[in-house]
């Protein structure tokens, strides 16, 4: 089921990319496509066979992403404000910040890392076993974390459903 | 010139001006912060959304001359450079300071004390 | 001996990510004789995907991937396609190189002959370019001695 | 549009300059591969406006996909040996 999917995916993009529709690319296509895929087919689905699961968690995760521009553009005028302040050294108050987290699951892990890092004044450094350590540039932005955000992620990979 | 092209051509501008000057606070940051964790913070944002948001004027400017299956593709190439962006520019960030922080370098601080619990008891 | 970075961020996006660079390679070697690119630039693209497997997973993972034997089946097969090319041409009778007189064997015309000839030898090209880059990467981070560090 | 499009080009090479002070006097490596990374995405973007003003979009279009690819991947090769030697 993966190799299809995969397949699909693969070889849209690469009409996208080529952009000449006669035999010979199309063929040069489906064999690129053939190629990645016996090298590389685990890495892009990790699971053999997809689940109803799956699609909800697609479809959430494509309604998380306006809400996560929206921050992203917060986050960008608060860091251009703090960058052309006169008196910056007085606004910020960097440090590392320690929490625990509930999420499990990998991509969930991963993508709540990734969405701390593009939103306000906040970046990933390292998880472990756990735990997050998150660099926050003044103590103000950190106070909301791990907040919605978390509350969110959880429910775009349905952490709350299965315990 | 049609009225459509005007419009398009405004909202391009539009575009890519925020873009830039999402660039150019990013820069001054770059210049003004007094760590490099700090300054993490002035490029690893601003330099994603300035992509992000050049990459979309820049795809809506490819359009300009009628709707081609051409046009569209290479519209749809700019936007998928767009979305790599948008997925490996935060993880670079990350490496980066991941990296920094493994080798034992603590950022600057106000008061000394680097690593905080949270929330605080 | 090349530690892996125990990072679940860095191991998922480039999970995700590989694949594609990947396919971006092949269509680079694929396309290279109409838009920029080429053999050469294709050959990079895919062993630089093979570095983020040894950057983001480790060593053995990437070996599996692509093992010893097959990177040295690749060097060869690579000059192998090209060197064959060029002689074909001067077997029929032309230069070293000169495609076109590959109509004679091939079913088209000259000039698509000298289309496809040029393509294989981006195929060649590329393919030796690849299995090369990956060997001195390997060598590189190993210190020259991979085969005892894949061992330990 | 084009001189528009110029001006742009022209506004990034200079804060392309600006960037080069922190590759030159940063006061750790961490800075200067940070440097390297920001004058990365400005690339990527003159690149895609040269595509315009060159009237050969399909073409840039390519090279600047290529070059948001490597320097992802310079970036996280980087990072990976700057760990390893811990030292900065």
């Amino acid at each position: 089921m993966r190799y299809i999917v995969s397949f699909i995916i693969f070889f849209l993009l690469w009409v996208i990319w080529s952009g000449k529709f006669d035999f010979f690319h199309l063929s040069l296509g489906v064999i690129s496509c053939i190629l990645v895929i016996s090298i590389s087919h685990d890495l892009l689905f990790q699971r053999s066979n997809f689940q109803k699961k799956d699609i909800t968690e697609t479809v959430r995760f494509i309604k998380y992403i306006p809400w996560l521009l929206y921050q992203i553009i917060l986050a960008n005028i608060h860091v251009a404000k703090l960058a052309l302040h006169p008196r910056m050294n007085d606004l910020i108050d960097p440090h590392i910040i320690r929490f625990k987290t509930k999420l499990r699951k990998d991509m969930s892990l991963v993508t709540f890392a990734n969405s701390i890092t593009l939103t306000p004044g906040t970046i990933t450094i390292l998880i472990r076993d756990g735990y997050y350590f998150v660099h926050a540039i003044d103590m103000k932005v950190a106070g909301d974390l791990p907040g919605e955000m978390e509350e969110r992620v959880g429910h775009v990979f349905m952490e709350d459903s299965d315990g | 010139m049609s009225i459509l092209t005007v419009v398009l051509n405004i909202v391009v501008i539009v575009l890519i001006s925020f873009g830039v000057f999402f660039f150019a606070a990013g820069t001054v940051g770059f210049l003004r912060f007094p760590d490099f964790y700090s300054r993490m913070h002035a490029t690893g944002k601003c330099d994603t959304l300035g992509v992000v948001l050049s990459c979309a004027g820049i795809a809506l400017y490819a359009l300009h001359d009628g709707l081609s299956l051409g046009n569209i593709l290479v519209s749809l190439k700019i936007m998928f450079i767009a979305v790599f962006w948008f997925l490996g520019g935060p993880t670079a960030t990350h490496a980066l300071l991941n990296s920094a922080f493994n080798s034992g370098i603590l950022p600057w601080t106000k008061d000394g004390k680097a690593i905080i619990e949270w929330p605080p008891k | 001996m090349i530690t892996p970075l125990e990072n679940i961020i860095i191991k998922t996006i480039c999970r995700l990510l590989i694949p594609f660079i990947q396919l971006f390679g092949l269509y680079v070697i694929a396309h290279g004789h109409g838009s920029p690119g080429g053999g050469f630039q294709g050959g990079c693209i895919l062993a630089a995907s093979f570095m983020l497997v040894v950057v983001a997973f480790d060593l053995p993972e990437a070996k599996r991937r692509f093992s010893e034997k097959m990177n040295n089946i690749f060097s060869s097969l690579g000059v192998f396609i090209y060197a064959w090319t060029g002689w074909m041409c001067l077997l029929l009778g032309a230069n070293f190189l000169d495609y076109g007189i590959l109509s004679k064997i091939l079913p088209v015309n000259p000039v698509m002959a000298r289309y496809y000839g040029m393509f294989s030898i981006e195929v060649g090209v590329g393919i030796t370019v690849m299995a090369i880059m990956v060997s001195l990467f390997l060598d590189l981070v190993t210190g020259g001695k991979h085969e005892e560090a894949l061992d330990e | 549009m084009d001189n528009f499009f110029l001006a742009i080009a022209l506004v990034l090479s200079f804060l392309v300059l600006i960037c080069l002070y922190r590759a030159v006097f940063g006061p750790t490596v961490i800075d200067r591969i940070i440097s390297v990374g920001v004058v990365g995405t400005k690339t990527l973007i003159v690149l895609l406006l040269m595509g315009f003003i060159y009237k050969r979009m399909d073409m840039f279009v390519d090279i600047s996909l290529l070059y948001a690819i490597l320097s992802f991947i310079g970036a996280l090769i980087f990072a990976k040996y700057f760990v390893r030697k811990g030292v900065l």
